[in-house]
């Protein structure tokens, strides 16, 4: 993406050497420091910051807040454990096979173990890498930031199959899906040499990547791994509100940097995508809220929570493609339907998304990928949208998400086990999986 | 010697603690219960599923008191529980065979 | 405010074709992208998190570990509803009539749904608008900003009404204060055209139109539900401090996108005005530690917290303004000053403020704002404070604040009635209007 | 440091009158305001913002979720009473003593009241001073952001003494210490005239300086105060981990301030240190979990965070200096040797330290401290590490830290008494000291 | 009149409500309890510190009856609360000198 | 039988659960209570609102014991649960009419 940076830049080249503009790259590349600009470089820096909060804590008291108080502890340390693991996968290739030119499904090798990516000191000459991606900010900064993308995303899964699965089994699944399903896809949607991206699928900031691809993955897990034990016969109220509340907060405020941190430079642009993604949210946890309070009498903590969770993950990838009046449509609609997604849906089918993962970021995000094909401004990006192209995009990874994952966990099962015993569903997992509980 | 036993709502326990206090009640015991009897409970919905908790928020008070004090304990705690309204609870009356107090190993009558 | 780039800017003008300097725009304009700082808009996007985090989950946990355990998710439900619909309304109109020039009282409609706010690619020429208040950052990114101001300041007032007010009458009392008494205010204060900018009336980031305003709006409303369903009989202790203590941390740090954020900019006055912000909060904190610490024999979390939260209120007019030592004195002051409204001053009076909105927010309000007028520093902010001045901005807010507050809750009273059935407030807020409860 | 915008400035000192190299200081000093980074500046807001987070709510969580339920305000109210005690103490002679140039042990009073520190508004000239230690942000944000370090140190200590230090007596302690041990410690590491900077020891975000002088006076107090009333027979879990879990979530995204924020600036070295303390992050918490599930059975919540502090602790004073790479065996090693030192060394030698300040940051701090003279990379620093300065450094701090902090505590015992009375032991020092208590 | 006390397993509390219901008893208290007994507890580690935890949660249950009604409640509970496991629990009956319900004054058996 | 139930300081509950082990008690219940009497509550006080809390922390422990074992376990219990300040608690004993064992559906002696 051209930066705002450009003008200075070209005033600069128009003194110094002329140079290769950053924005010709089409590979990470070795440059000089000076052609970084510090004040994109310091939003991203934040960015990262605010994605990896959004897991940790955010995601893990999101999740912590909706299960039985036996099992808080272990949902917690589904999105910590994830965090961890998906930090090392991403050093060992992940973020290569991901980032770097390759063909039109997958990355090259040339990063692994982030080999060759490199920062020079000023007394050596003072020169780093970039990514063609982002080339006005340090690669390592943008390996960073995509690195917190890679972890959410998979912690997002979790939400399907909470209080029942192990957590050595979980790690492993998580770890083959980082690799197997996250890292092409994102190739694919994200770098040029990706064949959705070469075919136009827009996604600013990963409502394809991220969240149509964890919410399948959680539709499989919940269909291999089978219902909660009294699933439909006890009572299993979230057992503290509280906890979801600060988490789907810290979600809101941590999303300014996943979407508009999605710019990787502090213009204009970038505030578009915040105030998008504002608008939408707002909308989006009004609409869940109404159409609660009208079908059911009350609105809810969990619900408005719910709400502003679907117009996040719907204006995930329009923002930066739409105006903010745009964005208060995409999010209303995304307000209801995930509602009827998350109350209707599942009941129907009788599957057990015990936290939704699939009604929410499946169903949001397919809906705000196809919205964003109809209300992308070329004035905004510079590009139109098409309804066809994304609903290719769309197709592609639920079909790929969910057969790979599907088969991930059938093999894992039978290499394994993916479930816990009864008797340790029963006590909770906390306690049998972990030897900890909470007072 | 009686262990006198109410099951009552719990915003009125200051109340019947006190009514029970001023007729020269020295002790007591508080419990958190749920109840379930006629009083119902409520609804509670999230995201669709429904859960009718049956069971309502109750405490539950134990006094050991004499013989000669029983009637007027009962009558104490029936007055400062009362509202009138279905869920005001009961008094379950029990014989206490023995009381200790522990601090000084006192018995019965004096132990109370 | 003329801007630490200007240096920059002249730089480039000189070699570039002359431009109008931005400093000099009186009403939103369009301007080319490198027009820009992006490392003002770096802090300015940071900065609108910050005070998003404020408010949720900030003020959502410093107000519900307050409230007693029934009614904790109805108190964190005001503050995220709140935030939800303040989003819609500034998108409405709220943004427009407050940061668009316009009358003495009120600004335009021009800006109304965000009209005219663009940003055209870089492919498409590279423009796009910035307010004339802050012309070295996107449009978009100061609407965002100012957004969570607007979003705050409703949701301080719920401190006053807590355990007692219909979620449905709270969301219509909010929404219209929001529009008739907060954007007129915000547009006296802050925008050139209202007359007690044009006053020299001094408020940095709000303590007169966020504190004071909120803070009166909250005495007025605990004056017209009256007091919580056995006040001053039953205990009402705070349910869980542990929520209290990470709100107020959440504030504290927050606060520096609210103070240091006001200036628009990365600069020095930014740097200035986070220092002053921390050095009040740690007097204010200290002070009534050790005012509770002497008068009651004990020094308590909640103590702390509320000092913290009312050198936060008080230094916010100021920073900008002060040097670091005269924050001190401010600080302290406050510290001391609040502990005895929030302790004394209510039950002289006999109000129910439950959570002190008015004994902190609107007493330390007042306090700042004249006390700014004391310390105000020529070398800091090239004008002189004035302590009438300041009075007549404390005046006005205070006296059309309350009025109008008052007002509308009577009106809405006689509408839908403000106030649960004495059952729902027994049984608690959580149940009896969410429907949940937390174990 | 030599920063990335030094370009900028290099061209535009080539227009503008020659003028001196920010980099040439070794003094504050008053600057034209064009001499500053917006980025740079917009960054080290941020990072301020992220370290004052790590301390309230982060630290504070962290420790309150691990002591007993009657002791967790009382845990809280240490962090939080720290953080504001700190803040006077900074301004009062702290930020003077550590960071203005003197003699090899400590600065010049210079700084007294932030004396000297200004910022002269445009209208004046626009000047402002900056720090000799970062030339391109203002001095206000430098003392701000070394503030926020200041005070995280001491509150670190808590950890070894919670659950039966008298409040008054702990402030007591904290105040002294800050003042007679970190404020030289600082001064000797980390500004030029100092002995250890001078003498080569590196420690880039404070290895040194905060981890092991916290952990060594953690040590020195849990062997003054003795042990829990009951320790060793009684049960002391966890009473919630929940609070555990956001405590180590939030030190780590405020951690990226910590170190990436040691660069002062937006730049490619603060990205590789981004990058290290995200790997070692992750290393260490897996190095941990996976030591505690081989010799005990179970991976637990708490195991897992805090082999990520423990990672955060170890590659503190590497960060900037080491290749991501090399930030994974130094991250792997300190999950696996802090595991150790934290569940065996303690129970060895029979002292009661009760959250393992010493386990953790003292452990952790000199494992960091010395790798960092191992895997420091020229190409990334520009100098290379050696073992044995950094041991001469660890040694100094661990003597005098050690000895000055135990003298400090029996000196203040006798003055005053550390320990609470068995009965507000027993009773809980929430209530016997504050007078307060959680539902 | 008598009051039986059950102690059981937490989850079989609904179970046991419904079939005590289903014979005609009106209400019960339910308090949450630890039990200590046959059935082992479970062992937590914090950072190397071992604690074992004796107790297991239990919930028990008191439902006030007339002589009457006695055994087939008794019987309700056995056969409902029954897993077979160790840990299922024990029952206690207790003789009732007298009952209250606090709301009308009735005394003993139509009190209940 | 009897059911012996004594009030306690929560911090002696291990000591007087292995006392009563040591003599052979297989099983007890134990319930966190409030208790009022001679042993003061404390006071707190929030932005100058005082609350005297009356309540102060209470173990309760439910012991059924054959009639032979009865004095000994009062003995047990009174002597570990001992520490001779004000508030250590009381002992009530109750007649127990029948026991059952839930799993088993043993009786009485049995049972217990
Ligand atoms: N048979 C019973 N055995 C034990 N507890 C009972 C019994 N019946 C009622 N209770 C207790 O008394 C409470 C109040 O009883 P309820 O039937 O709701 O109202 P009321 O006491 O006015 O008839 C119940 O919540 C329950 O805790
Ligand atoms: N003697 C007793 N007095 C009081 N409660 C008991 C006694 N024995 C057992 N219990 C209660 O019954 C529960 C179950 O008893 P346990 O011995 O574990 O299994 P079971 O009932 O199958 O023999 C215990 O957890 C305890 O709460
Ligand atoms: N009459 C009573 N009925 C029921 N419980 C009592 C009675 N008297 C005391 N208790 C319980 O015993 C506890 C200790 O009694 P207290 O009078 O404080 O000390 P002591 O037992 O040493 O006289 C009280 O907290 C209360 O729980």
């Amino acid at each position: 993406m051209i930066k705002r940076s450009k003008g200075l830049l070209l005033l600069m080249s128009a003194l110094c050497a002329p140079l290769a503009h950053a924005d010709q790259l089409t590979a990470p590349a070795l440059v000089s420091a000076d052609k970084l600009s510090a004040g994109d470089t310091a939003w991203m820096l934040t960015s990262t910051a605010l994605v990896l909060m959004m897991c940790v804590p955010g995601l893990a008291l999101f999740y912590g807040g909706m299960v039985r108080k036996k099992n808080v502890l272990a949902t917690l340390m589904q999105s910590f454990g994830c965090t961890c693991v998906v930090t090392i996968l991403w050093w060992l290739i992940g973020y290569s096979w991901a980032f770097t030119p390759g063909n039109r499904f997958i990355g090259s090798s040339a990063r692994a173990l982030f080999g060759g990516m490199t920062y020079i000191h000023d007394d050596a000459g003072g020169k780093l890498t970039v990514s063609h991606l982002a080339p006005t900010i340090p690669e390592s900064v943008y390996a960073m930031f995509q690195m917190t993308f890679a972890i959410i995303t998979p912690a997002l899964i979790a939400g399907a199959f909470a209080d029942r699965m192990k957590f050595s089994a979980m790690l492993i699944f998580l770890s083959a899906w980082s690799l197997i399903v996250y890292a092409p896809i994102a190739h694919m949607v994200w770098e040029p040499t990706g064949w959705l991206n070469a075919a136009g699928v827009l996604d600013y900031a990963g409502g394809t990547v991220v969240h149509i691809n964890a919410g399948v993955a959680g539709l499989a897990s919940c269909l291999v791994l089978g219902k909660r034990l009294g699933y439909g016969r006890e009572a299993m109220p979230p057992h503290n509100l509280t906890l979801t509340l600060i988490g789907a907060s810290l979600l809101w405020v941590g999303w300014f940097g996943f979407n508009a941190g999605s710019a990787t430079a502090a213009d204009g642009r970038a505030g578009m995508a915040m105030l998008a993604t504002q608008m939408a949210t707002g909308a989006a946890a009004l609409g869940w809220m109404f159409a609660e309070w009208f079908s059911k009498g009350k609105p809810s903590v969990l619900g408005i929570a719910s709400g502003a969770v679907a117009g996040l993950v719907a204006i995930t990838p329009a923002s930066g493609y739409v105006a903010p009046s745009a964005a208060v449509v995409i999010g209303l609609s995304a307000g209801v339907v995930c509602y009827f997604a998350a109350t209707s849906l599942k009941h129907l089918f009788g599957y057990d998304d015990s936290l939704d993962a699939f009604g929410v970021h499946g169903i949001g995000g397919i809906l705000g990928a196809l919205l964003t094909g109809v209300f992308a401004s070329k004035e905004i990006s510079g590009v139109d949208g098409s309804l066809l192209t994304q609903a290719k995009g769309v197709l592609t990874t639920v079909v790929y998400g969910f057969v790979v994952s599907y088969a991930l966990l059938v093999v894992i099962d039978k290499l394994v086990g993916l479930r816990v015993t009864e008797e340790q569903e029963r006590e909770g997992l906390d306690i049998s999986l972990h030897g900890e509980s909470i007072e | 010697m009686k262990l006198v036993t109410a099951i009552i709502k719990p915003f009125k326990l200051d109340e019947v603690r006190k009514a029970v206090s001023d007729i020269g009640v020295q002790g007591l015991t508080v419990t958190e219960v749920r109840g379930f009897g006629r009083q119902r409970g409520h609804t509670e919905i999230y995201r669709g599923a429904e859960y009718v908790v049956e069971f309502v928020p109750k405490t539950k008070i134990e006094v050991a008191v004499t013989d000669a004090m029983l009637e007027s304990v009962i009558e104490a705690i029936q007055t400062s529980a009362h509202t009138g309204k279905v869920g005001d609870g009961k008094i379950f009356v029990f014989a206490l065979t023995q009381v200790v107090r522990i601090r000084t190993g006192e018995r019965d009558a004096s132990a109370i």
